[in-house]
């Protein structure tokens, strides 16, 4: 992303522009070398065995021993379900529940996947996922960025609990219709998906994501509507990873961390409110740990740590309290 | 329509007076062949005109040695209609 | 133009009658030819295989549109096959040859050269400079050698799509121009087994019957001819008799499974090359249980032995050239009918069982059907026979049963050797484009055929070479050594057909003594092994015949004109004479015998004879009235194609004829009728030949006479099993045989150019038995590779195909140029015939 | 469960609270409807979209791929693909088209052992069982077989070799002595692999792989097939019929199951004369 003249002048000053960008250029890497992975052959160089290349003899040799290598690819499928150098699947718990409400039996490969993908976000926090895999989260934040840039600042009112509300459309539709409809329009697989094995007319739809994100609604996609956010920010609500405002008491309200944070509503409460005895730890399930915060505080508020530290109070954030931003 | 085509034998040498005695037939065109004394025929009558018997007559034509019929159309569609420009 | 149904009624009409008259009527043409799309249709005989189907061909704009099978033609009736159907678009590849294509380097030709686009001039240019001096050398080492002894450096590889004339005037611009016998045709690769097999039993080539045995016979025998792919419309026939004929049965032997066994009634699977076996068992079977015909023996019928241990027609120095007692021999001695009786005594069903695998059942099923005196039988073979180190010998033991029943030369009873071009027959056999062969059956090694032909040719005597010269396998060895420098291959693609192509064809072709020409329409694997390329006007694009495998000769007219500068191989040959001087090519002693050729051109004294160019420019026009092009008509300015078919025409009917019985109609008629089988007497062709009644050269009471002999007797030749050059081993442990499929002919460069073609059958597969492929842990559509002794390629496994193969066997057919199949086969040659055997060789296959 | 439904309404009027939620709700609930409809719509496959081997019936296919392309990956020959938004196949789900590139019937099925859902049927393990479609031949005018040239293409290719495609004999009329080479599709072999349909090599293919439904006829449920039920039964499925007597004249049986009446030959079967004038007429003259 480019880097933001408005937000994050004081950071860049305090800490230069590498250290004021650290968690998105991580986050960046992250989700590109997952998509990557999907499509890098696992032999890369090997063609067809017309070929006569000093590789290609190699991999050959290499094909006698484990004749699947030939076709794969490091990681095969996509964020649905996959499987990794033909070991390790993956499967996407919010798809199988979907499958699953539709009659399906799922494969013992669908529920190792499962087991595995929900071990590891119940770990570091589900919204993980949306911040640090989904590739819709691209397009969002390029969108918030272009808002800011231009300035637009109406939004329309959009409950960020409509995200619930379309989470149980999509687990009712497979229950009534015996087909798992939300994956015909699902954004976030199509897009991903989409780069993997062709996009089809889906680019209209992250194009619409897009322009939703700037001229309708800020951060609407993924903080409002979304469903894929919404089940796994209910996957993570108890996960020990979070972000800590530990040192808010340095806090010179520049407000950065406001305005680039895509679910501001999360924030306060951990960095305003030692007044109610609320502790420095970001509780919301919704945070989605991206460390943009971190990223643009020149004071150093925030930085990772673990939940235990502190369970003061069981603060429940309001989203209602920060319903407009 | 009602059209055949016929070839019928004269000796070369007395193939031009009997393609004229042909064409005084009602309906017969003769297209060539006099050199080979195979005079190509044509016979042209309505539907109820028996050509067959005018094929026969021509072997009462003097400098005729014989007649065979080739090929017979009988058909009532419009023989003026066109059918390629 | 307004038409009327009346005019167009009448036009017809006349038409017709016009055309049943012969008579052309110069005004009626317009209406009657021109069809309601403004195609001008046309009679063409089809580019494909030997069985002569005729197709007509619609050409609009100068463009081939459209195409039909030819529903008065007595051999398809309108029926083509897959790809008959898609005629048309063989002319039309994307990458057609357009212009003269020269190695070059810094502007001028070099042996290792890039290809660049030359003018005709130039490119006769640099192959006339190389041809003379491979002249020149040759007149050197000849000089005081009787004609018998001469060699050449010069050499010509020619073909059975060859039309009629291309190939009588090569004959002539090498054997009479140049002197050289080093003429052979592909069909070397193809009939020489049946060739030579004819002449040492009848003394006659070809096929004594004709296809209409195809309804007349009540059973038939397929010796290795998978019919059903290579002779699509003739199996349709045959399998229409099997059908609708009460009793009528069908025999296939093979080395595999192919099409032809589901309408088999006795599918035998043999082991290679125990053929030899099967076919003695029979005879033995004849005579153990006296069902032969005495009477016809006794009439009819010599009885002689072949020599035996022959070798395989490999190089001298190979050890089993050396092992070899006879290497190459084939003089035949007289025995009498016990002593022959007794040479095949030793196969019985036993032995026969034992060499060939095949139960005993079905090997007895099919000596009674031979040995039934009621029942009618056609034997028919093609490369499985003929492409054989032992191809004569196993076509003589197969005629040989025919002899022994008398079952030959009458309807529905005969040995029947398919051919597998358009026009072995016609052009590789009967105009002498072999090496050892002149017009009409003569032969050069006797001088009195030599004398007939130099009178036919205006040439002085002891003109023509009497030395064999070297033949298709042998030319490459040649080229190889450096002891043949100048080659044109034409209209066939010698580099990727040729066995061993690797050890000898390649090596060849780029060595740097030697100058290597291909004329040919389409960038081939030859044409990219050639020094110099030239581009080729194909097919419809001149005026051509052909003659089929029943002695049919058909005619066609040129419809189109060939793209670009391509020109047709007829124009090539006499143009490229003009560049040779008398004094260049002949020795001072031969022209002293002729002064008058002194100072004259190669071109004067072959082709501007006073009989080749004996006829002036005329209109060419069909009897509708159409008026055709003809592109050498116009560029010599006299008609060649009717000037070459009545000079050799001359070879048929001299009146001091040595070799009657080819006899043919007139260049004129040809062009009326649907094809004429010789020989044509007064009109009238022949359909059975040696058969009084049928034949004209039977007189009457002699009832049968095999007038290609002497004493009007075929030969019985007693021949016994001998093993193949290359038999499976411990390290090379399958058999592997070669041939074709349906969908593509030979080696693919026409039809794999056409996408529906391609698409169909895309490359080459290896069928194999799945349990062969299940030892070599080899998957349905996995890729193997395969490995010989000499070269090795890769090639998908097909477990499943059309071709089931036994277990010990693969099959993999050769059209495909990614994968050149004879970078694996065995130059082995029959000793008589040398012909290659393409179906047998060693092979290993394993995980590519 | 929602963050929303457990906030405390400050700042917000608890009515408009109420109203926001009842507003979203229904909203999304008509965006369910509108998906639902949409999706009943777009889940129509379009017949030349065939399913990999072993897909469960369209309708529990739907509702089983999870639209995670393992399969495509798996396929050896690249010949499957995922629908794409625009594609009338539904989004996501795999398929391959026959004519363009057919399934080559891998032995070991690679795509299926990695379908996490078994949407494609784990149980299928010889893929000659898979019924991924039927090859029909939709137009016997242009196929070329019909016409009595010798094509057979289909047949060649077919990998069910001799079960799925047969060629019927048939003489062929028009030219007299040519035999037409017909090939006939049974469904009880042919799995719609699509192989016949790549290589037609008609500009249009004359057969076509369509999935079953649109491939098959059914019977009515009432009617079975006689003579095949007896087979089946081994027996007649009612009572035999009894032995019949017949008035005949002497030398003339009945065979009431067989060939009805049957007059006894009198020729003499030594005679030196085939029986079809043909033979003789076709052997010629010969020397006695």
């Amino acid at each position: 992303m480019a880097k933001q003249l408005e937000v994050g002048v004081e950071a860049i000053q305090a800490k230069g522009w590498f250290g004021a960008h650290k968690w998105l250029i991580l986050r960046r890497i992250s989700q590109l070398s997952i998509l990557g992975l999907f499509l890098l052959p696992a032999l890369p160089g090997y063609q067809s065995a017309t070929d006569a290349g000093a590789l290609a003899s190699f991999w050959n040799s290499l094909l006698e021993m484990w004749p699947a290598l030939e076709n794969m690819k490091v990681v095969k499928g996509n964020l649905a379900a996959s499987m990794t150098l033909d070991v390790i699947p993956l499967t996407d718990p919010h798809i199988l529940l979907q499958a699953i409400l539709a009659g399906v039996e799922p494969h013992k490969d669908a529920i190792i996947g499962v087991i595995i993908v929900i071990g590891f976000y119940l770990l570091v926090s589900g919204r993980v996922y949306c911040s640090w895999v989904c590739p819709v989260n691209m397009v969002t934040d390029a969108a918030s960025w272009l808002r800011r840039k231009l300035g637009i600042k109406s939004s329309s009112r959009i409950n960020r609990s409509t995200r619930y509300w379309m989470l149980g459309m999509t687990l009712i539709l497979p229950l009534i219709t015996g087909s798992i409809v939300w994956e015909l329009f699902n954004p976030v697989s199509m897009m991903f998906r989409g780069i993997v094995f062709g996009l089809g007319m889906a680019w209209v739809l992250i194009l619409g994501i897009f322009l939703f994100d700037l001229l309708i609604s800020k951060d609407g996609w993924c903080g409002r509507l979304c469903p894929v956010g919404a089940f796994y920010s209910l996957l993570g609500s108890k996960s020990p990873l979070k972000v800590v405002a530990a040192k808010r008491e340095q806090c010179n309200d520049c407000m950065d961390c406001f305005v680039v944070c895509p679910e501001a509503q999360v924030i306060k409460p951990a960095l305003k409110g030692a007044d109610k005895g609320l502790g420095p730890v970001i509780l919301s399930s919704n945070c989605t740990n991206c460390g943009r915060c971190i990223d643009v505080c020149a004071k150093d508020v925030f930085n990772f740590g673990k939940r235990s530290s502190d369970e003061v109070g069981m603060n429940n954030v309001s989203d209602s309290t920060a319903q407009q931003h | 329509m009602n059209l055949c085509s016929a070839i019928v034998h004269a000796k070369p040498e007395q193939a031009a007076v009997v393609t004229d005695r042909l064409q005084e037939f009602s309906g017969v065109e003769v297209h060539g062949g006099q050199e080979e004394g195979k005079l190509i025929v044509t016979i042209e009558g309505t539907e109820d005109d028996a050509l067959a018997d005018t094929l026969t007559s021509f072997n009462n034509v003097d400098g005729v040695i014989s007649t065979v019929m080739i090929y017979h159309y009988c058909g009532e569609d419009a023989a003026n209609e066109e059918v390629l420009q | 133009m307004k038409l009327t149904r009346r005019d167009f009624v009448k036009s017809n009409a006349v038409a017709a009658a016009a055309a049943a008259a012969g008579v052309t009527l110069p005004g009626i043409k317009t209406a009657a030819a021109a069809d309601a799309d403004g195609i001008r249709w046309d009679k063409i005989a089809c580019r494909f295989c030997g069985t002569g189907c005729s197709v007509l061909v619609g050409v609009k704009d100068g463009q081939m549109v459209a195409s039909q099978g030819d529903p008065d033609a007595p051999v398809n009736k309108g029926l083509n096959c897959i790809k008959g159907y898609f005629l048309p678009k063989i002319m039309y590849g994307k990458d057609r040859l357009t212009q003269p294509l020269l190695r070059k380097s810094g502007g001028k030709y070099a042996k290792d050269g890039k290809f660049e686009p030359v003018s005709w001039d130039e490119a006769f240019d640099v192959m006339a400079e190389h041809w003379k001096k491979a002249i020149k050398k040759s007149m050197e080492e000849n000089a005081g050698k009787p004609v018998d002894k001469m060699t050449s450096r010069v050499g010509m590889f020619g073909s059975g799509q060859w039309t009629v004339w291309e190939g009588y005037a090569a004959s002539k611009f090498m054997k009479a121009g140049l002197r050289s016998n080093n003429l052979d045709p592909n069909a070397r690769h193809c009939m020489a087994s049946a060739v030579g097999a004819f002449i040492r039993a009848f003394g006659i080539d070809e096929p004594m019957g004709c296809y209409d045995d195809l309804e007349h016979a009540d059973a038939f025998v397929l010796w290795g001819a998978n019919m059903a792919e290579m002779h699509p419309i003739l199996w349709s026939r045959l399998t229409d008799t099997r059908l609708t004929k009460p009793d009528s049965e069908v025999h296939v032997l093979s080395t595999y499974e192919h099409r032809c066994f589901e309408l088999a009634d006795n599918g035998m699977v043999f082991i290679p090359q125990s053929d030899l076996a099967i076919a003695n068992y029979i005879a033995n079977y004849i005579i153990q249980n006296k069902a032969y015909n005495k009477a016809f023996l006794d009439q009819h019928v010599n009885f002689t032995k072949t020599p035996t241990d022959i070798g395989y027609g490999l190089r001298p120095e190979h050890p089993l050239e050396k092992a070899a007692k006879n290497a190459g021999k084939g003089k035949l001695s007289k025995i009498s009918f016990d002593e022959y009786a007794a040479s095949v005594a030793e196969y019985t069903v036993d032995k026969a069982h034992e060499i060939s695998g095949v139960p005993k059942d079905k090997l007895e099923k099919l000596a009674k059907l031979y040995a039934d005196p009621k029942k009618k039988v056609v034997s028919y073979w093609t490369m499985g026979m003929n492409q054989h180190t032992r191809g004569v010998w196993i076509n003589g033991l197969v005629y040989n049963i025919h002899l022994l029943m008398g079952k030959i030369s009458e309807p529905g009873n005969g040995p029947f050797s398919l051919t597998g071009q358009p026009s072995a027959c016609g052009t590789a056999r009967e105009v002498g484009t072999f090496c050892h062969r002149l017009p009409a059956d003569l032969v050069v090694k006797k001088a009195p055929h030599r004398a007939f032909s130099e009178k036919i040719w205006k040439l002085p005597e002891g003109t023509l070479n009497g030395k064999v010269g070297y033949h298709a396998v042998l030319m490459h060895r040649m080229l190889k050594d450096s002891k043949m420098n100048t080659f044109w291959v034409m209209c066939n693609n010698n580099m990727q057909a040729a066995a061993n192509m690797n050890e000898e064809s390649y090596p060849g072709w780029r060595n740097p003594d030697n100058f290597i020409t291909v004329s040919d329409p389409y960038p081939t694997v030859s044409a990219q092994a050639a020094d110099l390329i030239l581009p080729t006007a194909m097919w419809a694009e001149k005026e051509g015949a052909y003659g089929n495998a029943e002695r049919r000769t058909q005619f066609w007219r040129q419809q189109i004109k060939a793209p670009g500068e391509a020109r047709s191989d007829l124009w090539q040959i006499m143009e490229f004479s003009k560049r040779f001087t008398m004094e260049e090519v002949w020795p001072a002693e031969l022209l002293d015998k002729a002064p008058e050729y002194k100072g004259k051109t190669l071109f004067d004294v072959l082709y501007a004879n006073g009989e080749v160019n004996k006829f002036p420019v005329q209109e060419v026009k069909d009897t509708d009235g159409n008026v055709y092009e003809n592109d050498e008509m116009a560029l010599f300015g006299f008609y060649p194609q009717k000037g070459l078919f009545e000079e050799y025409r001359l070879f048929n009917s001299a009146p001091d004829i040595i070799k009657k019985g080819h006899e043919m109609a007139d260049f004129d008629t040809y062009h009326k009728v649907r094809g004429l089988r010789w020989p044509v007497i007064n009109g009238k062709e022949t359909l059975w030949r040696f058969r009084e009644g049928y034949d004209p050269h039977v007189a009457k009471g002699e009832g049968v006479k095999f007038y290609g002999k002497p004493d009007g007797r075929a030969n019985i030749i007693t021949a016994p099993y001998e093993p193949a050059a290359e038999s499976p081993d411990k390290e090379y442990d399958l058999w592997l045989c070669t041939g074709r499929v349906l969908e593509h002919w030979h080696s693919g460069s026409m039809t794999r150019r056409v996408p529906e073609l391609y698409r169909a059958v895309p490359d080459a597969v290896v069928y194999m038995h799945p349990k062969d492929a299940k030892k070599r842990r080899l998957r349905q559509g996995q890729m193997a590779k395969l490995q010989t002794r000499r070269g090795e390629l890769v090639a998908r496994v097909e477990t499943r195909g059309r071709n089931r193969t036994p277990e010990g066997l693969v099959y993999i057919p050769w059209f495909d140029a990614h994968r050149l199949v004879n970078k694996l086969t065995l130059d082995a040659t029959d000793p008589l015939s040398k012909e290659t055997d393409y179906k047998k060789c060693a092979v290993k296959i394993s995980r590519a | 469960m929602s963050d929303s439904a457990k906030s405390k309404t400050k700042g917000v009027n608890r009515r408009q609270f109420m109203g926001d939620m009842l507003k979203t709700a229904c909203g999304v609930g008509l965006m369910g409807m509108g998906l639902g409809f949409y999706a009943n719509k777009a889940d129509a496959l379009p017949a030349m979209a065939i399913r990999p081997p072993g897909a469960l019936p369209e309708d529990e296919f739907l509702g089983a791929c999870i639209r995670c392309g393992l399969c495509v990956r798996d396929c050896p020959y690249d010949i499957l693909k995922l629908g794409q938004l625009g594609d009338d196949v539904p989004t996501g789900t795999p398929y391959f088209t026959a004519r363009t590139g057919p399934c080559e019937m891998c032995e070991d099925i690679p795509c299926i052992p990695v379908c996490p859902t078994n949407a494609l049927d784990h149980s299928l393990t010889d893929i000659r069982d898979s019924r991924m479609g039927l090859a029909v031949l939709v137009d016997q005018e242009t196929c070329i077989a019909f016409l009595g040239l010798r094509c057979e293409v289909c047949f060649n290719i077919c990998p069910i070799r001799g079960d799925a495609i047969t060629l019927e004999y048939q003489h062929n009329d028009r030219s007299g002595k040519h035999a037409l080479f017909i090939p006939v599709v049974h469904s009880d072999a042919c799995t719609g692999c699509g192989l016949c349909e790549k290589a037609c090599i008609l500009e249009e293919a004359a057969i076509k792989v369509f999935p079953m439904h649109l491939a098959k006829g059914e019977l009515g449920k009432h009617y079975r097939i006689g003579w095949e039920e007896k087979e089946n039964a081994g027996k007649s499925l009612v009572a035999p019929d009894i032995e019949h007597q017949y008035n005949l004249p002497e030398g003339v049986r009945y065979d009431l199951q067989g060939e009805g009446l049957i007059i006894e030959s009198k020729e003499d079967a030594e005679l030196p004369i085939s029986s079809n004038p043909l033979d003789t007429l076709n052997r010629g003259l010969e020397d006695k």
